[in-house]
């Protein structure tokens, strides 16, 4: 499928639907903060650290979430040759990592109350930290090339060989963990979740994926807006504009 | 099949020429063994416990300092290109490289664990088991590892890019590699964690191929 | 009413814990959200900039609208 | 009676538009030399045509079947140099082309004639890392010599760096080849002696203004 990349028709629905994502952003988070912290009770066993959860819960979501979405649209980008699929996905993978950095940050804080360490090798703890270097491999690898297009695609093998490998990463460290660990005593989700909890907490998951496509959206846009200055950069370059002579016959302007 | 022998036949001679690098691989092997009983102390029982794992890092980083050369030379020299034109599939120049890198690395690091074993004091029992691992595992590096390889061709910061890229791959391997040696040495039966390393081989030997000639592509373009 | 905002922010004794992960979710999320909005702004000064300046052989043969 | 054509190609490189709507068509026998200004994309159509490179539109036919068809037996017909001369620095010169005459069907016999017919044959049992610039592309240009099944030549400036007897030998070698029913298509800036050859100024389907 081919059409020299022309990206309006993105920038076109981006810039409708920026507007709408920001506000939506605000309202679900800032209704999930308020439920979470002054209307929902406290956990009966754990107390006020629980509220913890309306972060950490959320954030760990999203780190799959997000590694998710970079591999399909690397598998979008490589099998269909989409240059848009190819940005998408360089655009997704800081916001995962970030959400990853996020969910290993306050997972380990509310971890100190309750296990009594800020680190734990439980096995989610430790698959999250194992998903946080693909991201960071993902992102260096991008980066790494002089040529851009170069870059995108080698993430995008990357992303994909990461994404197969992300069960057995999880699978190997189940095992490894409970072979060294007895199975961590506090379980994250409870029993069942009481539905005055449950309600901040799908507040604040909807609110971060609405707050995933607003910052993607501005992320995908800056890409190509920066694809238009290296092609200007490229025209000024070219000493030798070739002026059609207007019966089809090329001129050099210049020997 | 002939052209990948002959493939093979150029790889084992250049390897034999550039004789070096697998001498220099088992020496980093062994040397960063003998680093460990220098930090953690020589007291044999505390050694004993903790040689399966740090055979394993060890051959993990040993595995990664041969990768970055394997396409490198032949990129910047261009035969890597008249390769990718033959009429063999990419996919059978990608094994014939893996061949040759696990041969000048992967077995060099056969031969020396069961020594350095000795010498980190490990358990008898964990020797046969610890080389079982080793043979179904460090093929699996080379492959993982190879796809990496093809990854950061032509990026500027080739080396360090290349670990970042290939140890969350490998933690699987190592997992399981250590918890082999482990249950040999408590007596427990092994046949599981061998069966899975046998998976892990088998898997990369069908996907890597294809991802580091999907890589190759890229680069080449 | 002073003592219920002071037993809130004390967060049943897990203040320390509570407050810096929301603080540190709001400061990382913020963050990027600010990095992104100006990398795009900055990217976009620089394409006004560019296409406003005549590109230096002045003769551009634009066989096609801009 | 072999028909190498191109129906109107498009070629991307990394974000660059190099060429748009390019149409060429090679018979037996003929040579197509590419002429145009640096980056208008000569190397480029090379790539694309050893297959390094998808056309981003159009396609590339060999007797009329598309060569996404059968890229593997397209490579088997083709011998490619680039600008690189991929000579291994620890392996002699007879080693070095010994291992290209095998992997296209020349055999090890084929060596010692293509050596000669470059005038390297004296460095046989030269390791490569003692070679001159000029020699090593002698020993690259030797390789299509050896490439028995490659009907068609792609040639990236082959005379760099050769003095006025390599090119005459050059010279020689192709016309020989052409009178075997080769094809070669040449992007070259200096004077090599091609009779009878087409032209191809890559200027005219260079894309006047990119839409940015």
């Amino acid at each position: 499928m081919h059409r020299f990349a022309n990206p309006n028709r993105f920038m076109q629905i981006s810039g409708a639907l920026l507007p709408w994502t920001a506000a939506s952003t605000v309202l679900l988070v800032a209704a999930g903060l308020y439920l979470g912290l002054f209307r929902a009770p406290p956990d009966y066993q754990q107390g006020e650290s629980v509220r913890i959860m309306y972060v950490h819960v959320p954030t760990s979501w999203m780190a799959m979430f997000c590694y998710t979405f970079l591999a399909g649209s690397a598998a979008v980008g490589l099998i269909w040759k989409h240059p848009l699929a190819d940005l998408s996905a360089k655009a997704a993978a800081p916001i995962g990592a970030c959400f990853t950095l996020l969910a290993l940050a306050t997972g380990s804080l509310w971890g100190k109350p309750m296990w009594g360490t800020w680190w734990e090798w439980d096995a989610r703890l430790t698959s999250v930290l194992v998903l946080f270097f693909l991201y960071l491999g993902y992102i260096a690898l991008v980066n790494a090339f002089d040529d851009p297009t170069r870059g995108v695609r080698a993430g995008s093998i990357l992303a994909l060989v990461g994404f197969v490998n992300v069960p057995i990463i999880k699978f190997s460290v189940d095992w490894w963990n409970t072979l060294h660990q007895p199975a961590s005593v506090f379980r994250m989700d409870g029993p069942t979740i009481h539905t005055s909890m449950l309600i901040p907490l799908l507040l604040m998951g909807v609110g971060f994926t609405t707050y995933f496509f607003w910052v993607w959206m501005l992320r995908v846009r800056t890409e190509i807006v920066a694809g238009k200055i290296r092609a200007h950069r490229r025209r000024q370059v070219q000493r030798a504009p070739v002026d059609f002579a207007g019966d089809g016959r090329a001129v050099s302007t210049e020997g | 099949m002939t052209r990948l022998a002959c493939i093979l036949g150029r790889e084992f001679r250049l390897a034999q020429r550039h004789g070096m690098d697998s001498v220099l691989v088992v020496v980093f092997f062994v040397l960063a063994v003998v680093l460990f009983p220098f930090g953690v102390g020589p007291e044999p029982n505390i050694l004993a416990r903790i040689a399966a794992g740090v055979l394993w890092v060890a051959a993990l980083f040993a595995t990664m300092l041969g990768l970055e050369r394997l396409f490198q030379a032949d990129y910047e020299d261009g035969s890597l290109e008249l390769l990718m034109l033959t009429p063999l599939p990419l996919e059978g120049v990608v094994l014939a490289k893996v061949a040759a890198h696990w041969l000048t690395t992967g077995l060099p690091l056969l031969i020396a664990a069961p020594l350095l074993a000795a010498i980190l004091n490990m358990n008898v029992a964990g020797f046969l088991v610890l080389i079982l691992a080793l043979l179904l595992g460090t093929p699996t590096l080379s492959l993982i590892g190879t796809v990496g390889a093809a990854l950061v061709l032509g990026s500027r910061r080739g080396g360090i890019l290349l670990s970042l890229l290939v140890l969350p791959l490998y933690i699987p391997v190592l997992i399981f590699g250590v918890s082999a040696v482990d249950a040999a040495i408590g007596g427990f039966g092994v046949r599981a964690q061998l069966l899975i390393l046998g998976a892990f081989l088998l898997a990369s030997l069908a996907l890597c191929p294809w991802a580091a000639a999907a890589a190759l592509r890229q680069a080449l373009e | 009413m002073t003592d219920s905002i002071a037993a809130f922010f004390a967060m049943g004794g897990y203040a320390f814990y509570v407050w810096p992960s929301l603080g540190l979710t709001a400061v990382v999320m913020v963050g990027l959200l600010w990095s992104s909005w100006r990398g795009l702004r900055s990217a976009e000064g620089t394409l006004e900039s560019l296409r406003a300046a005549p590109t230096p052989q002045g003769t551009e043969a634009s066989g096609r609208p801009e | 009676m072999n028909r190498f054509t191109g129906h109107d190609l498009d070629c991307i490189r990394g974000e660059r538009l190099v060429f748009t709507g390019l149409r060429f068509e090679l018979a037996q026998g003929e040579a197509l030399v590419l002429v145009g200004a640096n980056g208008s994309g000569k190397s480029s159509l090379l790539r694309l045509m050893a297959g390094f490179l998808r056309p981003a539109r159009g396609e590339l036919r060999w007797n009329g079947a598309s060569l996404s068809e059968d890229p593997e037996g397209h490579r088997a017909r083709i011998c490619y140099v680039g600008h690189l001369d991929a000579v291994k620095p620890v392996l002699t010169v007879a080693e070095n082309l010994g291992f290209w005459a095998e992997l296209w069907g020349g055999g090890l016999e084929s060596v010692g004639p293509a050596l000669r017919a470059f005038g390297v044959d004296h460095l046989a049992d030269v390791p490569g890392r003692f070679l001159s610039a000029g020699q090593k592309r002698r020993v690259n240009l030797a390789r299509m010599a050896v490439s028995r099944t490659a009907a068609l030549w792609l040639l990236d400036e082959p005379t760099t760096a050769l003095d006025r007897a390599g090119v005459a030998a050059l010279g020689k070698v192709l016309a020989a080849h052409r009178g075997r029913g080769g094809m070669a298509v040449v992007a070259t800036h200096s004077e090599l002696p091609l009779d009878g050859s087409k032209l191809l100024d890559l200027g005219y389907f260079a894309m006047a203004e990119v839409p940015v």
